[in-house]
This record gives structure tokens, sequence and C-alpha cells, in this order.
């Protein structure tokens, strides 16, 4: 697999290099704008919204609460109240109906880490990397949830380094840099991609609820594609690409229905042909070289436990 | 090192000579006290049957009227060690 | 020196048999080889000196070191508190060393001039001194020229002065001197005026003589304690630890407590009784006529002992003039007493019923009674206590009287444990403010200067022509912020208090009074207050420790102490101030001629020359100040002015109470040498012996032999019992205002927290003033606790959490919010009303409302 | 097989998948392991760690708790913080250092209030139930009461006053004429706020909050209080006594329950008389 030194380049040079980056430069605004809005409160006491991502309360009445972290907790035995069950119903229809691993791209802090250690490896061009299985995750969402059925405590979040980047942001952060750097410097030398693709639990109870949603990326002018493998560099889980861009052959339509597709967008924006764009699932036509509509291919979506 | 002190109760006319008297006796001095017939002793000897057969002596003497004891310190440390200069 | 273990031992063992035979052994070598030079194995040096905070007089033994002081203990040889302190005792090495201290003077200014709407900056004290002397001058010579042709009792001052009962007893001398002799004007008041003139008052009245007749032993001896208006339990941390302790201790021993609130003493008191404000006028009337009806009076004591009068009563509440309450008023002011008949004072009291006095007060009916019973009981000793909650009070020296007449009508006086005692609140209320002539109508050792004749002796005193004093009562604390802000009085000088929080209205009176631009006022003080923030120049203030003093405490007892260390930077004690601004005047500019005509020699001196160069202050050479142990203590004023300036004025104030021709006997002091070296000793000190009950013979030397009781302050000998009715408060609650507010200390806080806020402990300890307020107070106004509530008065507002479950459990219908918090100014709230006779504000008596911040 | 992509699905047989799949399981058991063991450690609460009112026993807590900050973000008084990786708190759960800053005990608990999952219980309504600690005092030799000099800080700083903390009044045998006004906590209502610790003026507070656990004794189950029951049941267990009868001389009397011994008849005691002559003398003839 060629790489180059930008990737990109061919869409920069098309599109310009806004357009390149249109949904990188959404998703930061998005990910900073969560943490501001948690921030502007203890910052310069304008309360919009108090907590942080495990359960949070927006203008006093919106409960939203973490479904992972409520699930553990749940597991250990406790009832919970009322607002977090309100606030995770609520959490949980919005990732069904756009994604589960939007969480990941659009949400969550330390994509901003691995996204920059994923940049930075591929500035150095940094080629190791260990064979740590993309279902470790799995296991690993399995131990978190078997943890506190066993200890009775929410052994897991003494280290998520998820929940505790967002909320070391927002209420202090003690030692947890270093677990910070701990996560980028795995996924510069160790492993590409390694936390989120591999091992984090969070993002693997996420793409469980993104297995049916609604909101999914397209590759509409799949018959574009130049091979220029663009796509396949910048995606942070690029097994969920092929089916649908090349699958044609096999009859499989062009969304991406796999689960963890993180619905970032990065691969619109590095698409000098524009093959990509969102779209719903709803919509997997197949639309092959003849011309004849068929049956929406089997494209597989995540079965954790299945290979 | 065993120290004690004690108020040797004297009549005042003769406390002085009461005074010489209890002075004679081993590791016994005497610091004041004669005027107010209230003689303040201390006695300085080994083991604590020592210092008590002396006191019950100073009931002997003439002029004696009673002997109280006060203080009592018996402890370990040497006697000369130096604590201040 | 070598010391032995054995040595040790046996001279401790010495030691103890010695004490134990009450023999004093001169020649033995106790072994405290350590302080064999004055210092103990830390090499810190142990003095006595009084304690800094309220009237108890604790004494205090405090450690310097390396010119710091480092430590403190109480002093265990202490009579009055045998080596205990309270809380704020605890800490008084921290209030010398709070980190914004003043170290120079600051004065307002504005392109490098002195201006009213200037910013402080920092000034030489020479240039302070000019550009104060400056305005006192102009007043001065715009005073000389309106008293021109004038008799003595008609002069009226523009210049005045606000000192304090926490002054030396030197510093108050002096500035009596430099007032009333010097610039001949009797706007000299004391802060002791919002606290303990309603009880002179009464003295006076009753009397003929100021100051308690009993002494702290009364705690020991009484059977019964009953306190009126007075929360010793955190005023007088001390004395409340005594009294407790013979409650514990003695037999069927009771606490009473009468109070407006309910507050710490109600935890002891075997009889609390929460009375509806005012109506302690209508409760001692009916225990009067309960002991009259039951027949339980002394008829012997009040026989040989007592006269019965009345006084004028409708005599308004102090207020300005054209207030409609004093318009209303038939005898506004009028304190005339009229002589009466028992069966008219019987006649008197004989309205104040069980009934109406339950009705009038609140107070359950048997609960009175049991009050009354215990005065009446002749076989029980009775011990009354009362501060501000009778002082503090509209008709203050009516209600003190009336406690008085209790004690009289049983001939429960003047005996160990049978004793009204008004307590003091201040350190030296006792010994400065009220002792050596402080008030703007005294003159030293209870003289008074509307009399030609006590005029006439002082003058004689201070070697003064005659006519010097001025004979027109000056203007008392209240009527000052008056005066200033009616430019009536436009110079003013501030020591030793913070009277812009501590005086009441703030808002209406104090503040535009001080900042009324015709006025130049002058604030002496180690730290920056309220009131510094409202003056034009601050003039930095060594204060307790740092200089030589002497405090007298309520139960008569003087006490002394050395200068312990240095002030900081350019800081000077008042008593330095007052004497070097003295300098700045020579006599032509503070006298008229025909007066200087009288002592031509005075002509070309300065009033520093007259006044403290007279051969009487400055008989003491500089000599060096040794504690027993050798031990030598810096005196900064002996070295200023070349002279021992503290000795010299207290040898002359002693000659108002030891000179032949004496007018008023009863105040004798043992010489100032005696004072360093005891601690403290209770006047009347004669032949070296202190007095410990006034008035009875065998303990007053005053008292002949066979005379039983004497009430020498009279010329009859005989005390008087005063008729009082009950009248109301100024201002009461009403359909907007619908609260009563009461204000006062806490245990943690010497009065505005200048000092006691700056030790970090105590801050944490008490950091805010709290609004105490009944539960369903709060609640009616949807209030919880915590929560932020605004005070609003007439006359202004502030913001406080609300304290439901606190200390202070305040009925329905009264809050109360202490004062020392100088971020919640409670004076701006309360109203400028005052008991008409001894002037002093009511602090415990104004209509409130309360609502949500 | 989405989620083995680079493992190329085809191509893996069947034995290289069963022992990547153990190994992967190995490693995670390891590691879950290894967490729950450092957890315990990293769970352990530092006794001056506070948690907030209504707080569920500590291992519940830690498993109720999601760590979202809302109770620190709803507490007026912004006394809680969350524990930070390194602290000695778990982290990301909320406590106070009693201290620093004690809870001011809201009528309304709006940190209880705010807590999505009952780790911090909303039974408890009554802030006065609550029991965060226990308040100790820890050292009678420098709480400067226990020497005698007037303090008691703590006991007017106590919003529960005269029930969580009382004052004993005691003879000062030393000087001799004051009393001792002694604090004591009483367990029974300390919510173990910690505003007498906080007040504590000494440099290091004598009084301090405990866990309850670590504060409280705890009286032999076999025992009982013998004046508690006869209140409780509102007379003695045993009864009835017999009515004793004394050998006892005249003018003697002896009250069993009582005073014992009692020489003087109550009776007598109230003489018409003052004990000084002179009152009686002087009071005169005409009042008989």
């Amino acid at each position: 697999m060629a790489e180059k030194l930008v990737v990109g380049a061919d869409a920069i040079a098309t599109k310009g290099w806004l357009k390149a980056h249109q949904w990188l430069i959404l998703r930061r605004v998005s990910q900073l704008s969560i943490l501001a809005l948690f921030l502007i409160g203890p910052l310069a006491g304008i309360w919009i919204v108090k907590g942080n991502l495990a359960a949070s309360m927006t203008l006093d009445v919106l409960p939203l609460t973490d479904p992972h972290v409520l699930l553990q907790s749940a597991l250990s035995g406790v009832v919970p109240e009322l607002s977090a069950i309100v606030g995770v119903v609520i959490v949980i229809a919005f990732y069904l109906l756009v994604g589960g691993r939007v969480y990941c791209s659009w949400v969550c802090p330390v994509n901003m880490v691995t996204d920059a250690a994923a940049w930075l490896r591929r500035k150095l061009g940094i080629k190791t990397t260990s064979q740590i299985s993309r279902s470790t995750r799995y296991w690993m969402l399995g131990l978190t949830l078997i943890l506190p059925l066993v200890t009775g405590s929410l052994v897991w979040e003494l280290f998520n380094p998820v929940s505790m980047l967002f909320r070391g942001i927002v209420f202090g952060m003690g030692m947890a840099w270093i677990l910070i750097v701990g996560v980028f410097l795995f996924d510069l030398l160790v492993a590409k991609d390694g936390w989120c693709g591999r091992l984090c639990p969070v993002g693997a109870f996420y793409s469980l609820l993104g297995t049916r949603s609604a909101v999914r990326v397209v590759a509409v002018e799949r018959e574009h594609c130049n091979d220029c493998m663009d796509c396949f560099v910048i995606c942070p889980e690029k097994q969920v690409i092929k089916p649908a861009l090349k699958g044609a052959e096999q009859g499989i339509g062009p969304v991406i229905l796999s689960a963890n597709c993180t619905n970032c967008g990065r691969c619109i924006d590095v698409c000098a042909k524009d093959v990509f764009q969102f779209g719903s699932r709803f919509n997997n036509l197949m639309v092959n070289a003849s011309g004849t509509e068929g049956m929406s291919g089997k494209q597989e979506s995540a079965k954790p436990s299945k290979t | 090192m065993n120290i004690c002190s004690a108020i040797v109760h004297a009549k005042p006319e003769v406390a002085g000579i009461v005074q010489a008297s209890l002075e004679e006796f081993a590791g016994v001095q005497v610091h004041g006290g004669a005027e107010q017939g209230k003689l303040i002793v201390t006695l300085e000897g080994e083991g604590d049957d020592a210092l008590a057969d002396t006191m019950a002596k100073f009931n002997d003497v003439s002029g004696v009227i009673n002997t109280v004891m006060i203080y009592h310190y018996c402890g370990d440390e040497p006697a000369d060690m130096e604590v201040m200069k | 020196m070598k010391l032995t273990r054995r040595d040790f031992v046996k001279s401790n063992a010495a030691a103890a048999a010695a004490v134990a035979a009450g023999v004093s052994l001169p020649a033995i070598q106790v072994a405290n080889a350590a302080t064999a030079d004055g210092m103990d194995a830390d090499g810190i040096r142990w003095d006595k000196i009084a304690c800094r905070f309220c009237g108890t007089g604790c004494s205090v033994l405090v450690g310097t070191k390396g010119g710091k002081m480092v430590a403190s203990q109480g002093d265990p040889d202490a009579p009055v508190n045998k080596g205990l302190n309270c809380i704020k005792g605890y800490f008084l090495p921290k209030i010398l060393y709070g980190e914004d201290r003043l170290t120079q003077p600051l004065l307002r200014k504005k392109g490098g001039k002195f201006a009213k709407d200037g910013k402080f900056e920092p000034v030489s004290w020479d240039e302070a001194f000019d550009v104060m002397a400056e305005h006192w001058k102009v007043a001065l010579k715009k005073d000389m020229e309106k008293n021109a042709g004038q008799p003595v009792d008609k002069m009226t001052s523009s210049v005045g002065m606000f000192g304090s009962g926490q002054w030396t007893v030197w510093e108050g001398y002096a500035a009596s001197k430099l007032m009333k002799a010097g610039f001949r004007s009797n706007n000299l008041d004391p802060n002791a005026r919002h606290c303990m003139a309603s009880a002179v008052g009464a003295f006076m009245r009753a009397f003929g003589i100021d100051e308690p007749m009993g002494c702290y032993d009364d705690l020991e001896h009484a059977d019964a304690f009953v306190l009126w208006g007075a929360n010793m339990a955190e005023m007088h941390p001390i004395l409340w630890s005594r009294l407790t302790d013979t409650r514990l201790t003695k037999k069927d021993c009771e606490v009473h407590v009468l109070s407006t609130y309910e507050h710490r003493c109600f935890e002891l008191a075997d009889n609390g009784m929460v009375f509806h404000p005012q109506s302690d006028l209508a409760i001692a009337n009916y225990i009067a006529n309960y002991i009259i009806q039951n027949k339980a009076y002394n008829q012997d004591f009040i026989g040989k002992h007592v006269n019965f009068t009345q006084t004028a009563t409708d005599i308004g509440y102090g207020l300005r003039p054209d207030h409609p309450l004093e318009k209303a008023a038939k005898n506004a002011g009028k304190g005339a007493l009229s002589k009466i008949s028992f069966e008219e004072y019987a006649a008197s009291v004989a309205p104040y019923t069980l009934e109406k006095a339950a009705e009038m007060s609140g107070v359950p009916a048997k609960d009175l009674e049991r009050l009354a019973k215990l005065y009446a009981d002749p076989n029980k000793k009775v011990t009354s206590y009362w501060t501000m909650g009778m002082n503090q009070h509209t008709r203050g020296v009516w209600i003190n009287g009336l406690v008085y007449n209790i004690h009289l009508l049983m001939g429960k006086i003047s005996e160990p444990g049978n004793s009204p005692f008004s307590l003091t609140g201040q350190p030296s209320a006792c010994g400065t403010a009220r002792e050596v002539g402080t008030f703007c109508h005294r003159l030293p050792a209870d003289l008074v200067v509307a009399n030609p004749a006590h005029r006439k002796f002082s003058e004689q005193v201070w070697k003064l022509p005659e006519g010097t004093l001025n004979g027109k009562v000056g203007y008392h604390a209240v009527l000052m912020h008056r005066m200033l802000k009616d430019s009536k009085m436009n110079t003013f000088w501030v020591m030793c208090n913070n009277n812009m929080q501590a005086a009441a209205n703030l808002n209406e009176e104090s503040y535009p009074g001080w900042r009324n631009p015709a006025n130049f006022i002058t604030v002496s003080d180690p730290y920056p207050t309220v009131s510094a923030m409202a003056a034009d120049l601050i003039l930095p203030t060594a204060m307790w420790a740092e200089k030589e003093g002497a405090y007298g405490n309520a139960e008569r007892r003087t006490q002394f102490w050395r200068q312990q260390v240095k002030a900081p930077g350019e800081s000077k004690s008042d008593l330095w101030q007052l004497m070097e601004f003295a300098k700045r005047f020579n006599m032509e500019e503070v006298w008229p001629a025909e007066l200087l005509d009288k002592a031509p020699e005075y002509k070309g001196k300065t009033l520093f020359d007259i006044l403290y160069t007279n051969d009487q202050v400055n008989k003491f050479a500089v000599q060096e100040v040794k504690d027993s142990q050798g031990n030598v203590y810096d005196n900064d004023e002996m070295a200023d002015f070349g002279f021992y300036p503290q000795k010299g004025l207290f040898e002359e104030y002693r000659m108002f109470n030891s000179a032949d021709n004496i007018i008023k006997k009863g105040h004798e002091m043992a010489p100032f040498d005696a004072y360093h070296t005891a601690r403290g000793l209770r006047w009347p000190v004669i032949d070296g012996k202190e007095t410990l009950w006034r008035f009875r013979e065998g303990y007053d030397p005053h008292v002949a032999k066979g005379e039983g009781v004497k009430f020498y302050g009279k010329p009859d000998g005989k005390a008087n019992i005063i008729s009082a009715p009950f009248e109301p408060a100024a201002e009461s609650p009403d359909k907007e205002f619908d609260l009563w507010l009461c204000t006062g200390r806490v245990l943690e806080h010497w009065h505005s927290g200048s000092m006691t806020n700056r030790v970090p402990e105590l801050h944490r300890a008490v950091p805010d003033a709290v609004v105490f307020m009944h539960r369903n107070d709060a609640k009616k106004r949807k209030l919880r606790d915590g929560q932020m509530a605004k005070l609003q008065t007439r006359r202004g507002e502030l913001v406080a959490r609300v304290e439901t479950r606190g200390r202070n459990r305040p009925p329905e219908g009264l809050v109360f919010i202490p004062w020392f918090d100088a971020s919640r100014l409670v004076n701006k709230l309360t109203l400028d009303a005052t008991d008409p006779l001894s002037k002093e504000t009511d602090y415990k008596k104004c209509a409130v409302k309360v609502i949500k911040a | 097989m989405s989620d083995s992509g680079e493992s190329k699905g085809k191509g893996v047989n069947r034995r290289q998948f069963l022992s990547q799949t153990l190994k992967t399981a190995c490693g995670v058991g390891l590691m879950g392991m290894g967490l729950g063991f450092y957890a315990r450690q990293a769970e352990s609460l530092p006794a001056m760690a506070i948690r907030p009112p209504g707080a569920l026993p500590e291992e519940d807590f830690l498993g109720a708790c999601i760590r979202c900050g809302l109770c620190v973000r709803d507490c007026p008084y912004d006394i809680l913080s969350l524990g930070q990786l390194g602290d000695e708190v778990a982290t990301g759960t909320p406590y106070f250092y009693a201290r620093t800053d004690p809870c001011e005990m809201c009528e309304d608990i709006p940190c209880v209030v705010a807590c999505p999952t009952n780790a911090l219980d909303h039974e408890l309504t009554d802030i006065n139930d609550a029991r965060m600690g226990l308040a100790v005092l820890v050292d009678q030799e420098t709480c400067i009461a226990f020497l005698g000099l007037r303090c008691e800080v703590c006991f007017n700083i106590c919003p529960i006053r005269g029930k969580a903390i009382s004052l004993e009044y005691e003879h000062n045998v030393r000087s001799g004429k004051h009393a001792r006004f002694l604090p004591v906590v009483h367990s029974e209502a300390c919510t173990g706020c910690g505003l007498c610790e906080k007040a504590c003026i000494l440099e290091e507070a004598a009084i301090k909050i405990f866990p309850t656990h670590m504060a409280k004794g705890e009286l032999g189950r076999h025992y009982r209080l013998g004046w508690k029951e006869k209140e409780k049941a509102g007379k003695s267990l045993v009864t009835p006594d017999v009515e004793h009868r004394y050998n006892l001389p005249e003018g003697v009397q002896y009250d069993l329950q009582g005073k014992g011994l009692i020489v003087e008849p109550e009776g007598q005691q109230q003489s018409p008389f003052s004990s000084n002559p002179l009152d009686r003398l002087n009071r005169g003839l005409e009042n008989q």
C-alpha cells in the first residue's frame, strides 16, 4: 500500500484545503464545543451544562447519561435514579439514530489524541504495528462489565482514559496526563489505531449501539474510485470501507454498514473524486455496472464475538 | 540516686540548735525556715530504708515537734550527671 | 553555672517542701538555672501584661525573643484567670502581626497637596502633623474669636477628639489634659459612651461615685446569680467560667438569666427568661413591688442608708431635637431627682403586678415570681450582672437604677456575694475612660466640668490659671457625629477605636459627618479599619505591648505592663502622638490674651511645655525599666521625650485623689512603681491595702468604725432608690419593619474585629456575621439556613447569611446580628437613639425588615 | 469478522484463530485481575477524605458512583472535589476535606438531589440524618477547652449544637474557681459535616471527622445499660421491691433511692430564721 506524505493531496488540489478538511473541522468544532459547554460553567460561571460525559444536566432540565458507565453501575447492583434512566434513554436513542461510534469521532476527547498520534505516525512514517486484534475491544468491554459484577465497584472507571481525559479537563486532571500520554505513545509507537481501533471498550460499547443506525457514509460514486487509497490510509477503521467501496462486483451495496464506522467523514474529505457522502442505510440499493437494481448486498455488521 | 525533702517542725526559739543537730546526719542539708520553726530539709542517700530511718531519727532530736515528708525522688541516673551549664 | 542532676533534684525537693510549708527560702538555689537571667530554656523572656480585650482583665504572660512576641500563656498567678484565657486571649501575640499593619502616616492628597477627595499617600510625621495642626489652628482661632468675652460655661469649641476605653490610663489622662486644659474644649468623649455611660450615670445618681462596690470574689460568694442583659458566656468568658464553677460546686446555687433572646448563658440557666425588648423596666419594678408587697425589704437598711427619689419622666430618646419623638417629649433630656417617701415609692411600683409584668414581658408568671422570690429571700446572697443589655438602652440609666433599687431594698449590697455588679465591656473602660476624665462632662476622678469648684481644683492640680477650663459640657459621642455633619465641629481626632463601624446610623450621621468637606478627620490606628478608610489622615499607632501601659478592669483592678516589643515602622503610641502634637501649638494660638495675662510666664511657650513639662509630668528622669529579674525593657516615649512620661502622668493623676484639698475621696491609687510589681491592685488602695467591697465597714477604710455601711459618694452617706416607670422604646416593629433588631458581639471577635479578624484562626472560626433568627420567622420569609437575607431598616440595608440553628436563638419577632464584620456594617441599620441621660446609644432595639436577598 | 480486518478473514486457519482468541482472552483476563487488585488499593479511602451526605457505604458507593461530578457542580459552597488520578481518593469520586472545606449542611441537600445513580442516597431528605462521618475529639491534651480555656468554637459552630456537640461543665481542680467547658460529641446526632474540624483554632485540629466505623467503639452485645433500659421501660425491669425499713436513731431518715442517710429531716431545713442573727435583729419590730 503506497503511502503518500500528504494524505488527500489530490483532494486538496481538486477541492481546496477547506473542502478537503470539512468534516474534520466540523468534528473538531463539535468535540471542542462540547468541552466548552462543560467548561464555561466552572470558568465563566455560566451554567449551561453541569457534570461530565458520564452524566450531565443541561439547563437543569435535560439529563444525559452514558449508557456504558450506567450499565457498569447497574451491574454492581445499584438501581439508578429516574433522571439517569431518562438520560440514558435519550442518549441511546440518539446514537441508535446517528451511529454509535459517532460518539468516538464527534464527542470523545481522546479521539483528538489518537488522531494526533495517527497524524504523527504518518508524518514520521512509523510502520510498526502489533498484532492486537481489533476484537480485543469486545473482550475489554466484557471485562468492564464483569468487574463490577464481581467486585461491586466500577473498576474500569479508575483507569478509563476516555472519562478521565474529559473529567480531567472539566474537573482537574491530576496524574491522568500520564495515562493520556500513554495512549498517545501506544498509538504512535505500538499499534496503529491501537487504542480506539483495538482496545477501547467504550468505543466497543458504542459500536453495539450503532449496528442498525440510520446515518451512514455511502460510497455513492464508487465507480469513480481511482484507487488512490487515501481513504484507507486516513480511516481509523479501514476494514469497514472495503465492502462498500469494492463490493460492487460481489453485489454488495454502497452503504458502509459496519458498526465500527465512526462516521468521521474523513473518507469524504480526502477523496478527490467525491466517491463518499453521508446518507442513510435505507438507500443501499445496488446499482451495478449494468444499471440494474438489485437487492442490497450482504455486508457484515459488527458481530463482536464471531469472525 | 535517692533524694527526699521534708518539713521539720521545731520550736522557733530552738530551731537554730535543731538545725545544727540535723545537719550532723549524713546526707542531710537544711535549706532554711528556722525563723518560722519550719525547717526545710533535704536528705540524700542510698535506698528508701536509709532515708526513712534517718527521718525517724529526726523526731528524737530535742526541740523537733514533727517531721513531714514532702517530696521523694528515686531514680537510676548517676547523680553527678551534668544537666545544665 | 554548672548544675548536676543531684543539685537539680535536691533543689526541686527543697522548693517543694518550702512551698508546702509556706516558707520562702532566699538562700536556696531553686533549680531554675535557666530563669536566672529571666529567660526560659528557649531563650524567651517572660513578662506580665493585661489582656488587650474585654473588661474582665485577665493577666497574661507574654514571651518575647529577638524583639518579637513569640509566645503567651495565661498568668497562673493572676487571681482573675489563674492561668486561663479565652480563645481571643489565646491568640494575643498574633494581633500585633497582621499583614496589613500601618507603618507610616497616610494623608489624602491630590497633586502633592492635601485634598479631602484625594487618595491616601504616605507622608512623614512632620507633614502629617503640619497639615493636621493647620486645620486645628483654623478651628481654634475661629473658636477664640467666637468665645471672646464669653464666660467659661458658655464657651463653644469646634475641635474634638474621640478616645477609648482601650487607651492606656495615661493616654486617656494625657488626652483629657490636652483637650480640656490645652484646647479648652470639652469635646472629648470615649467609645465607652457606647458602652458604659448608662452605668456611670446610674452609679452617680444612686451612689455619687462611679464603679462597682463589689469585686469578682462575689462570684464565689453568691448563692445565686441574675443576669440582666449580659451574655457573660461569650463576652466575659473567664468570669463566666468562675460563675459556672460556683453553680456546679455550690449547693442550691441558682442562675437566672434575663435576655431578649436565648444565648449561651441559657445553657446554664435554672431560670431562663426571654422578655420583650424594653420590658425589663417592668420586670425590675415588679420585683421591687413584690418585695414591698411581701414586706420582705430590709427596713433597718433602708431606714439608715437609703433615700427615696423619683426621676423626671417622658424624657425623649436623645435624637436630634427636631425629631418628632423629641418634640413630643415633655421632659426631653431631664434627669432631675425629686425626693419622695417610701410610701410614694411603693405606690409608684404598685401597678407592676405579677400579671402586668408577665403580660408586658411575655415571660411566664411563675418564672418572674421565682426571680422575685430569690431577691426577696433574706438568706440568699444574690449578685446581679449586666452589661450592654441594660446600658445600651434608651432608659439605660433608669434600668441600672431599678436593679440597684432591688438590692438596696433588700440591703443586698456591698458585701461578699451580695452585689449589683455592672460589668464593663472594655479592658480599661473603668481605668481610662471613667477614671481620668475622658467623658465630655468630666474631669479626672469623677469631677465634672460643670462644677466651678471641680474646675478650680483641677486647675490647681494642673497649674493652670483660674478660668482656663471650659465649663460647658462638650459634645458626646453621638452628638459629635451630628455636629460634624452640621459643620459645627470641624476637626476630629479618633484614637484607639473604630467609630465609623461602631457608631449607630452610619448612613445618615457618621459617614456624611466624616466626609463633610468642612471637616478634617484624623484616625490613629494600627490597622486600616473602616474608620481609617473614612478619614483624611491616618496615623500609624503602636499598640498594646508596644508601649508601657495600664488598664483598669471592671472590679477596679489597675494593672500595668512594660513595653515588650517595638512597634513596626514609624508607628508611634497614642501617648507620643498626643504629646508630640501639643508641641505644634504656641500658647498664643490656643489661649486668648486675657487668659495668658493671668499666667504671663506661659507666654511664648508651647502647649507641650505647659501640659507635659510642668515639673509634674516630667518629674521623673530617664531610667532603666527593669523587672525583678533584671531584664531591661524599652520605653520609647521616655527615650523620645527625655523623661518618664507614663510615671509623671500617673503620679499627677494621683494628685486628684490624694491632694490635701481633695473634693471627692475614694479613688486612691498606689504609687506608680507598686503596680509594676503587683498583678493589679483594686482601688481605693490606702496604705498599700486594696479594697474589695466598698461602702462596708471593715472592707472599706473610708467607712468609720460603727457606721456599718456608708455610701460616702453622697453628702449624707445615703444611696438613692430612684423610682422610674416603664416607657416604650424609640422605635418598635410595625407593619412594614416587623422585627426587632438586636446587635452585639461574639466570643471569637473583639468589637469591630480590627484585631481579631487579623488572627487567621479566629477569622476561620467565625468569618462572617450571620443573622440569627427564629426558624418560623425564616420560614415565613421563605428563607433557609445559609441563604442570604437582606436586612432593611429605615436607615440602610445589608445582606447576611441566615442562621436559625446557631448559638443565639432569638424568639419569633427578633433578629440578632453581631457587628464585628467590616464587610457587613451593621450600624448602617441601627438608629442613633440614645438614653437622654447617659447619651448612650440603644444598639439593641430598632425595627427591621428581613427579606430574601 | 469485520473486526479482525487486518488478519485477512479467509487466510486464517482454525488453529491460528483459536490461539489468537485464547491469547487475547488470557491477556484481557490477566489485565482484569491486575486492574481488580490495583483497584482495591486505589479505592481505599483515606480517613480524612469524607464523602458527601447520603453516600452509600464505601463499597456500595464505589459501584454506584458513575463519577459524573454533578454533586460537585450542585454544591453551593463548592466544597466537593473529584478524586484525580494520583490522589488518595478513588479517581473521579467526590469527597471533601473537613479541615479546609466542611459540609455546610444545606437543608435541601442539592448534592444528593443531583446524583443520578443513588450513590448519594435519595432517601436522605433531612440533612440532620446524614452520617458523613463522626466528629471525634482526638486530643484532650491540646484541646484548650480541656485545659480550662474558654474556647468552645466547635460547639458554637455546630449546626446541631446541643445535640451533636454538647458542653459538659466540670470543676477546674487546678484553678479551684473556674469551670471547664468540655465539648462532647454525640454519635446519635453528629452528621460528620466537619464544621467543627474546620473551626478548631489549633494548629492541628483537636477535633476531627473520622469514618464512623473507625470512630465508634462497640459495647459487648450482651450488655445493656441499666438506667437506659429502665428509662425505656418506664419502670424497673424487676419489680416489686419490698418496703425497706431500718433501725435508725431519732430524727434520722434513710432514703433508699435518693439521698441515703438524711441526718436533718427535710422539715427542719427551712428555718424561718436567717443564719445571720443580725438580719432578724435589724429588721425591727414594726414588721412582726
